[in-house]
């Protein structure tokens, strides 16, 4: 092999949908790709749905295949629990230090059998199911997450935070795949081009009392609702209240957020829209409504999908201002509609349907990269009219809802056009 | 003289037990015979496995639902079968066989084949109108006086080979008294072989070849007869288009014949199929032309495929739908094409097919 | 193709409506309107009939436009002429309504080219059953002009008896007889082809048709009342896997009705292929399961399995059970099933050549009847 | 040839090993015809299973592998490349699934050993009927075609343009640029349409690599990923059509507006001052922003989701130009008063919002409205609505600018039938997945971009077209030889009798008919194998390589025994 162009690589950040695009066509190109994601799993935000609308595709049926092809791709160099620590060059030649935690697991030897979750004694609210479920401190995220692998959470695990000698998850292990005597590692990567798809965060409805989040029972925010319809969640799908008993009325609120962030998120009414679906085949006789201020569902085949959802009888109230607070064993929802008039709901559970907003850790990674953020905290393109996916900085690319808010087809548009560049250039 | 079973019980009944100790004793794992299917008493050929299904089995039922060498070579087309099976036939019907496996479409390894002094059996459409129950009578009553009985099929009646040549069990029906007793003749030391420990007295009989000589004549005056009256009818092409004028191309014939054994016919294939301008050169010379085409075409094409192998079942007339008299002109022409190379189908396996062998000094007599 | 039919041309009968029929078509052939006409003749041994292409117009004398007995269905005859081509010559065809209906659905299917064929029908009284009439060629004859005088059709074939489509219109030209003053017949343009081709024969269209329509929407409708009883009578004779069995168990394989059946155009028939001949131990296994194997076997597979493939170009015309060796009522069984399965995609085979064959129309929202009760 | 076939049973650690008791499947399939050896390993896909798998081929001279483990999506690839290796024809392997269809679903271990036989039957005879499939190859041609000379097809060839790929150009029009030539400005930034183009048409015409065809307009494309034969007419002339090969086609031919006419409640052509959106921008441009009669309008209204409720889909674009309308307003008539009626303000996306709040700043009101009638009245037009609260209300304008829905444009029928792809919602061309695949489509080597493929503005027009570039670039590689699909249909051409039903079920165009022979005949490289044609033809003269009716029916018989 002549002296292989080691800058002909490219890293790729973040391994959710945006990532996992890019990945797969830049190794069909022939080049080789270093993707770096800082949880223990790929899929993103993606994986945490259960179906995505306008044609209500079972989300992993979706994502399932391409993650695979990551696992599976011999150009794809899968690097997770890492970050970028340090960047410096230019492109074409940049030299980049990457952070990888350990995983205190083998990846080749696991094969993802779970015997050794049940022995931990220890047990915690698991982030992915937004606090609603409970995993172990050696545990995977969800079922049929990939890598399906687990990782040991060191903060947590008694071993590694009170010095205890307990072995339990090792001794379970039939394949000698649990390795405590792994250490954390600095890798150094010789890579041409970036691509930042590091994906987004939902706005925290604590920010704003008015929505009661936090304080009022059965309050809910999208990602939270979504875990909660989700097959493989912590409630196996079943739309259930704190008292386990199914709701009989739902307000689902549109917005949530949006005056704090000064923008439209773009895809809230969707997947709002999409939420009565998930309610009515769950429980048919629910009675839900909709409190939005702008229906906006622009493409052509979102309003069918509005069609579609309008024929379930489900009241669409444009509402302003809106008041949660805990009434009796109901939720008061309070709100004044057009020329202020107040009026007021009572429901047994509300779903706020939050903006998107930079991930908090964003502003870190882009002063890494040398990229500028706009000023609501998004990496931000050099020129808007031009291409949404250059950053002023030569031979870094964004992608994805790092960039802005978007839904799933153009983050997946942004990837491939990113690699555009990358390919049109080199 | 041969070793014999003697039954005193039907025909029927008796080849019955030897079959009920043949399945009992796991000397075959199948047999193949003619079995009633309903309750109305239709009768099919059936692959029978379990000893208790006999008791419907009619073996002698005079009625060829369809010929059996077709379904042997169903059975053994896609290799041959890998346990013993035994098969009741009609002489006919085991030399059609043979003639398929000498083409490929059928194998002998591991089936015995038990035959009969075939006394005739009854047109289909006696079976479709169930008036061969009332009739059965007075068909034992002609096979004892051997006698030839009208009703019937006329390849029965004009039939010269009753007697089977690789029967490995024959079953005597012609001059016997088959209502009350049955013999089954051992031909074969594999027969022998089968029946070993049979609680049924065997004896050494004699298959009275004079009797069926003189029964033979009968029949062979009865087929002139037959041949003479298709012969007026198919004096020349226009005695062919009166005698096929009425048949509707529906090819059942083609279905039924053992013989006929092509995946795709070539009648069906595009080569019979013609473009519009054939049609119109066609009707520029004659002005008028049958639509669709090739009915006559048809069936002399079939007769050049078929007569060097047509044992005469009359399985092409039981079919027609518009009763055409078939099985007199396909046995009749068939049996002058064997004559030429002195070759009787199904005679033996060994046999080459006239067809596949090469002589240098043959055919003499069309030279002139 | 279908024109809204209100207004027709009118025929004066000379003798009898035969001849003048065989008239107008000589009157098409001599101003050149078509260069051959496919009609019905008497098979020299007079036993039979058979479709036959006439170019010299002295022959169309010896033709019948209606004969007794359907012993080839004619839309296989126009399709032996067109399925390669549609070829240079303009050709009547003098069909029935069910086999103008089977050229229709056969042209969807890819097998007939209809663009120089201009299909005639006329108001169809039923045909006799064939086996009985090939048997007494001359008693049939006299039964058949016996029934059309007296308007019976207990002598027809049972599917002709409950046929209410005998005097559907979806060719070009149809020859209305029902209704028609003494002495004269209708002659009714359902297409362009047919406007031209009265235009110039310079036949005008003056008549109103209404009380043809009014005959035909009796008969049909006393008609469609005897087929639903039929029907109802028959599902419960053959209705349910018992009887199913029982009512086949007399088949003996042969097939005549897939041969002989417009709509089953396959070169080779899946039941004929190599998918269905299987080794030696498939058959003892399935012997052994029930203690023995009817030979030969998968009959019922083939009937279902034919019925699934042409259930929905079915036009009832009854070749199959004409056929059939063992009398087993095949097409008014197969035509019990089409009614039901063509009303479930509201589709009526061969009606509009325009209509598009269900299996190859896709529609986003159908059969949800079925998703519920799955 | 002598068939030996070699039968490994993987333990998967605990999964299978612990629920089905393996030496009772060796025991049962040890003894079958063809089979020379049936043996059990710890974990076959681990690099040692692997290397002793590879091993065990050559030494036992096996020349067909059965394995029974996991799921063929986890290592069906796995084991395939090991069989290549070792020198056997990868398809001459079928794998059963012991694990998830077995081991991990049946409770009780007699009935999951019984199971894991049965499946490992059926794959062992199956195996006997598989046939050797040979990869193919086939040369890429790296060039490209692109339709439509608008923003979406300017960028997409500046991007792919290089020397070893040349791009073809084809323009309806006689000039590049599309509809962004008569925009003063663009939202949300309000730069000048002109910056955003002209520049680009420049760098085409410099761009040696690029080939433009103005009024022109392409006729027949026929072929497939890699070889897709063209030929473009010049609409203005009579001569013979230029005719070229290329290895992928862009469809970027934007899309055209909603006729108003088609509303007539709108009083679009029947009052005068009622104008388009694209009639706004001219004049605009043209700097006559003035009344028919000539004088400067005092009162404007503009009214949106004109014709959105035919159309059945919101068009994205709308509201954004309309707020900028305002602005243009303002700019060239200072005391302008204008009022916009809308139903739903849809301004998504992280700078819309930002633009819509600098807007309202400036004299607007903005009126939420339905059922919106305009007549004349005197002179002036009168607007009479319901509003929010259904209370029927009127107001009188000197000029009303409507806001019509983006529809397909005229030719959209025709191009899908000559690419043979098919039309989605909305009249636009459909893409092969929503999410996962928005500009490719059914037919591989064809890409929809730009408002062609629905109703987007500049910026996502522009992502639109470099994905395209992404694409592309990736799988028409100059030198490199595309693979097409190995496990394709094939139709007999003696059993088909041409009726055509497996053509209008082919969803990739991959059948054609032969007009002469009268049967259909398959394209191997465009064929995906996905298997509706042998389901719907009748006569069973269709069949799929590797899943032919001998291959599944030996299986079957085995698994129901």
């Amino acid at each position: 092999m002549e002296e292989e162009n080691l800058y002909n690589n490219v890293l790729v950040i973040g391994a959710g949908i945006a990532g996992i695009e890019a990945s797969l066509l830049l190794s069909k190109a022939g080049r080789k790709v270093h993707l770096v994601e800082k949880t223990s799993y790929t899929g993103g935000s993606a994986i945490k749905f259960e179906e995505v609308f306008s044609n209500m595709e079972c989300s992993t049926c979706m994502v399932a295949p391409i993650q695979q092809e990551v696992l599976q791709d011999k150009n794809i160099n899968l690097l997770t629990l890492a970050e970028v620590k340090e960047l410096n060059g230019s492109e074409g030649k940049f030299n980049v230090k990457i952070r990888k935690k350990a995983r205190y697991v083998d990846m080749n030897n696991c094969i993802g059998c779970s015997a050794c979750f049940d022995p931990c004694p220890v047990s915690l609210d698991n982030e992915f199911e937004e606090g609603l479920g409970e995993r172990k401190a050696i545990y995977i995220p969800c079922a049929g997450a990939l890598p399906n692998v687990p990782m040991i959470d060191t903060e947590n695990c008694l071993r590694f935070k009170d010095k205890k000698d307990c072995k339990a998850c090792q001794d379970a292990c039939m394949f000698e795949a649990i390795d405590f005597g792994q250490k954390d590692e600095e890798i150094e990567l010789k890579v041409g081009a970036i691509i930042a798809a590091s994906g987004f965060e939902i706005f925290d409805p604590k920010e704003d009392t008015r929505y009661g989040y936090g304080k009022v029972d059965d309050v809910y925010t999208s990602f939270e609702f979504e875990r909660l319809y989700a097959s493989n969640g912590p409630t196996e799908g079943k739309i259930v209240l704190k008292n386990g008993k199914p709701p009989k009325s739902v307000a689902i609120i549109h917005c949530v957020g949006r005056d704090k962030k000064g923008y439209c998120s773009s895809v809230c009414c969707l997947y709002s829209l999409k939420f009565n679906h998930y309610l009515k085949s769950k429980i048919p006789d629910i009675k839900i409504s909709e409190l939005y201020t702008d229906l906006c569902i622009p493409g052509k085949s979102h309003q069918k999908f509005y069609e579609e959802m309008k024929e379930k009888k489900v009241d669409m109230i444009r509402a302003e201002d809106i008041d949660i607070k805990k009434q009796g064993q109901k939720i008061a929802v309070s709100y004044n509609n057009g020329n202020n008039k107040k009026d007021n709901l009572s429901v047994d559970m509300v779903v706020l349907s939050t903006a998107i907003q930079p991930r908090t850790d964003a502003s870190k990674l882009a002063k890494t990269l040398g990229i500028p953020l706009d000023e609501y905290g998004f990496f931000t393109e050099e020129k808007p009219d031009f291409s949404s996916v250059v950053t002023s900085k030569p031979g870094i690319f964004i992608a994805g809802c790092a960039q802005g808010p978007k839904n799933i087809q153009d983050s997946v548009s942004q990837a491939s056009a990113a690699v555009g560049k990358i390919l049109a250039s080199s | 003289m041969t070793k014999a079973i003697v039954i005193n019980k039907t025909a029927d009944q008796g080849l019955t037990e030897v079959l009920k100790f043949l399945l009992e004793n796991n000397r075959v794992k199948g047999v193949f015979t003619l079995k009633k299917i309903n309750k109305e008493g239709d009768v099919s050929y059936s692959l029978i496995t379990n000893a208790d299904d006999l008791k419907d089995s009619v073996p002698f039922y005079p009625l060829m639902p369809v010929n059996a060498a077709k379904i042997l070579s169903r059975f053994t087309l896609k290799g041959p079968s890998n346990v013993p099976i035994v098969a009741v036939l009609k002489p006919c019907e085991l030399r059609a066989f043979i003639e398929l496996v000498k083409r490929e479409q059928g194998s002998l390894e591991n089936l015995f084949f038990i035959s009969s002094t075939c006394a005739g059996v009854f047109p289909l459409e006696m079976a479709k109108e169930r008036s061969i129950g009332k009739n059965l009578s007075k068909y034992f009553e002609k096979i004892k006086k051997l006698e030839i009985l009208d009703d019937l099929r006329p390849v029965c009646r004009s039939c010269e080979e009753f007697v089977p040549y690789n029967a490995d069990m024959t079953v005597k029906l012609i001059g016997e008294n088959i209502d009350k007793k049955s013999i089954i003749f051992l031909n074969t030391k594999k027969a022998e072989k089968l029946v070993e420990g049979i609680k049924l007295d065997v004896s050494e009989k004699d298959l009275d070849k004079k009797t069926l000589d003189n029964f033979k004549s009968k029949r062979a005056e009865e087929k002139k007869k037959i041949f003479a009256d298709i012969d007026n009818k198919t004096n020349g092409i226009d005695g062919l288009i009166d005698l096929f004028g009425r048949c509707i191309g529906c090819h059942a014939c083609r279905e039924a014949c053992p013989i006929c054994y092509c995946k795709l016919c070539e009648f069906d294939s595009s080569d019979c199929e013609y473009k519009p301008s054939n049609y119109e050169i066609e009707l520029r010379k004659r002005g008028g032309l049958r639509v669709p085409p090739g009915t006559v075409y048809y069936h002399l094409g079939r007769l050049d495929h078929v007569s060097i192998s047509c044992v005469g079942c009359g399985a092409c007339e039981d079919v027609c739908p518009v009763d055409i008299p078939l099985s007199a002109i396909f046995k009749k022409i068939g049996e002058s094409v064997q004559k030429v190379f002195d070759y009787i189908p199904g005679r033996a396996p060994k046999e080459d097919l006239p067809i596949t062998t090469f002589e240098k000094e043959e055919l003499k007599e069309f030279e002139e | 193709m279908n024109k809204p039919k209100n207004k027709a041309a009118v025929v004066k009968v000379k003798n009898d409506i035969e001849k003048s029929v065989l008239d107008f078509l000589k009157k098409g052939m001599d101003n050149e309107i078509f260069d051959a006409v496919l009609i019905p003749m008497k098979v020299p041994a007079g036993d039979s009939f058979a479709y036959v292409l006439i170019k010299d117009k002295s022959l169309l004398k010896d033709a019948s436009y209606l004969p007794p007995v359907m012993p080839v269905q004619g839309a296989n005859a126009v399709s032996s002429i067109t399925r390669l081509g549609k070829g240079k010559m303009k050709i009547a065809a003098v069909l029935r309504p069910c086999e103008t209906r089977a050229t229709v659905e056969l042209t969807k299917l890819g097998q007939t080219d209809l663009e120089n064929i201009i299909l005639i029908s006329m108001d169809c009284p039923g045909v006799l059953p064939l086996s009985d009439f090939v048997k007494d060629p001359k008693k049939g004859m006299k039964l058949f002009d016996e029934s059309i005088q007296k308007g019976e059709d207990k002598s027809m074939r049972p599917v002709c008896q409950i046929c209410d489509k005998s005097s559907m219109v979806s060719g070009d030209i149809h020859i209305g007889t029902l209704g028609a003053k003494k002495d004269t017949f209708f002659v009714i343009s359902n297409s362009n082809k047919g406007d031209e081709i009265l235009s110039k024969l310079k036949i005008s269209k003056k008549e109103d048709l209404d009380n043809w329509q009014s005959k035909v929407k009796n008969i049909s409708e006393e008609k469609l009342k005897k087929r639903k009883n039929a029907h109802k009578t028959l599902k419960s004779k053959v209705g349910g896997l018992d009887n199913l069995l029982d009512t086949f168990s007399q088949c003996i394989n042969c097939h005549n009705c897939m041969r002989v059946c417009p709509v089953c155009y396959c070169r080779l028939c899946y039941f004929d292929s190599d998918k269905v001949k299987h080794p030696s131990d498939d058959y003892l296994m399935r012997a052994e399961k029930t203690g023995s194997l009817r030979c030969p076997s998968d009959i019922t597979l083939f009937q279902m399995g034919r019925m699934m493939h042409m259930s929905l170009s079915c036009v009832s015309c009854g070749m199959c059970e004409d056929a059939c060796p063992m009398d087993i009522p095949v097409a008014q069984i197969f035509s019990m099933v089409a009614d039901e399965t063509q009303d479930l995609f509201d589709y009526v085979s061969g009606r509009d050549i325009e209509e598009p064959l269900p299996f190859v129309s896709y529609k986003e929202k159908e059969l949800e009847e079925m998703e519920d009760a799955a | 040839m002598e068939r030996k076939i070699g039968v490994y049973i993987c333990e998967c650690g605990p999964n299978i090993s612990e629920k089905i008791d393996i030496d009772k499947v060796i025991d049962a399939v040890s003894k079958l015809d063809d089979v020379s050896v049936a043996k059990r390993y710890k974990l076959l896909c681990s690099e040692e299973g692997k290397k002793y798998l590879l091993d065990e081929i050559k030494k036992q001279g096996l020349t067909h592998l059965v394995v029974s483990a996991c799921s063929p999506r986890d290592h069906e690839k796995t084991f395939m490349e090991i069989c290549e290796k070792a020198g056997i024809n990868p398809y001459l392997f079928q794998m059963a699934n012991i694990r998830e269809h077995c081991a991990w679903i049946t409770e009780n271990k007699d009935e999951a050993t019984k199971k894991a036989i049965r499946m490992t039957k059926a794959a062992i005879r199956r195996v006997r009927y598989h046939s050797s499939l040979k990869k193919k190859e086939i040369e890429g041609n790296p060039d490209v075609l692109v339709i439509g000379g608008g923003i979406a097809g300017i960028e997409a060839s500046l991007q792919l343009a290089d020397s070893d790929r040349k791009i073809y150009l084809v323009e309806k029009e006689s000039s590049l640029g599309g509809l962004i030539n008569n925009f003063e400005k663009t939202y949300p930034n309000m730069v000048p349409g002109s910056d955003i183009i002209k520049q680009r048409i420049e760098d085409i015409k410099k761009n040696e690599n690029i080939k433009v065809y103005t009024d022109s307009e392409v006729e027949e494309i026929i072929g497939f990923l890699g070889n897709f034969e063209v030929k473009v007419k010049k609409v203005t002339e009579e001569n013979e059509p230029a005719e070229f090969n290329v290895g992928a086609v862009v469809l970027a031919t934007g899309s055209s507006v909603f006729d108003p006419e088609k509303t007539p409640q709108y009083g679009y052509k029947k009052l005068d001052n009622v104008i388009t959106s694209l009639e706004f921008e001219e004049m605009n441009k043209s700097g006559k922003l003035s009344l028919a009669n000539g004088e400067k309008p005092k009162t404007v209204a503009i009214v949106h989701c004109v014709g959105r409720e035919k159309v059945g889909y919101c068009s994205d674009i709308c509201c954004m130009y309309s707020l900028k309308f305002v602005r243009y307003l303002h700019d060239k008539i200072p005391n302008v008063k204008v009022s916009n009626f809308y139903s739903d303000l849809c301004i998504p996306g992280k700078t819309h919002q930002k633009f819509y709040e600098q807007t309202i700043e400036k004299n607007v009101d903005l009126i939420r409205s339905t059922d919106i009638n305009i007549e004349k009245k005197a002179n002036k037009i009168s607007i009479t609505y319901n509003d929010e609260n259904k209370n029927k209300k009127n107001l009188s304008v000197d000029m009303v600018i409507l806001s019509p829905a983006v529809i397909p444009n005229s030719d959209t029928k025709k191009l899908a039938g000559i690419t043979s792809i098919s039309q989605g919602d909305g009249g636009f061309f459909a893409e092969e997945h929503e999410k996962l695949g928005p500009i490719s489509t059914t037919t591989e080597g064809i890409y929809i971009v730009g408002s062609a493929q629905g109703p987007k503005d500049i910026s996502s027009t522009i992502i639109q077209a470099e994905a395209a570039t992404g694409k592309i670039l990736t799988s028409l590689i100059p030198g490199k030889k595309i693979e097409p699909e190995i496990k394709v249909s094939h139709i007999s051409e003696s059993l088909c009798i041409g009726c055509k039903t497996c053509l209008s079920v082919c969803s990739y165009g991959a059948i054609t008919f032969d007009e002469t022979k009268k049967v259909s005949v398959v394209n191997e490289v465009i064929c995906r194998g996905c298997g509706n044609c042998v389901a719907a033809c009748p006569s069973g003269a269709a069949s799929i390589k590797h899943f032919t009716f001998d291959q599944l029916y030996q299986e079957l018989v085995e698994a129901v025994q």
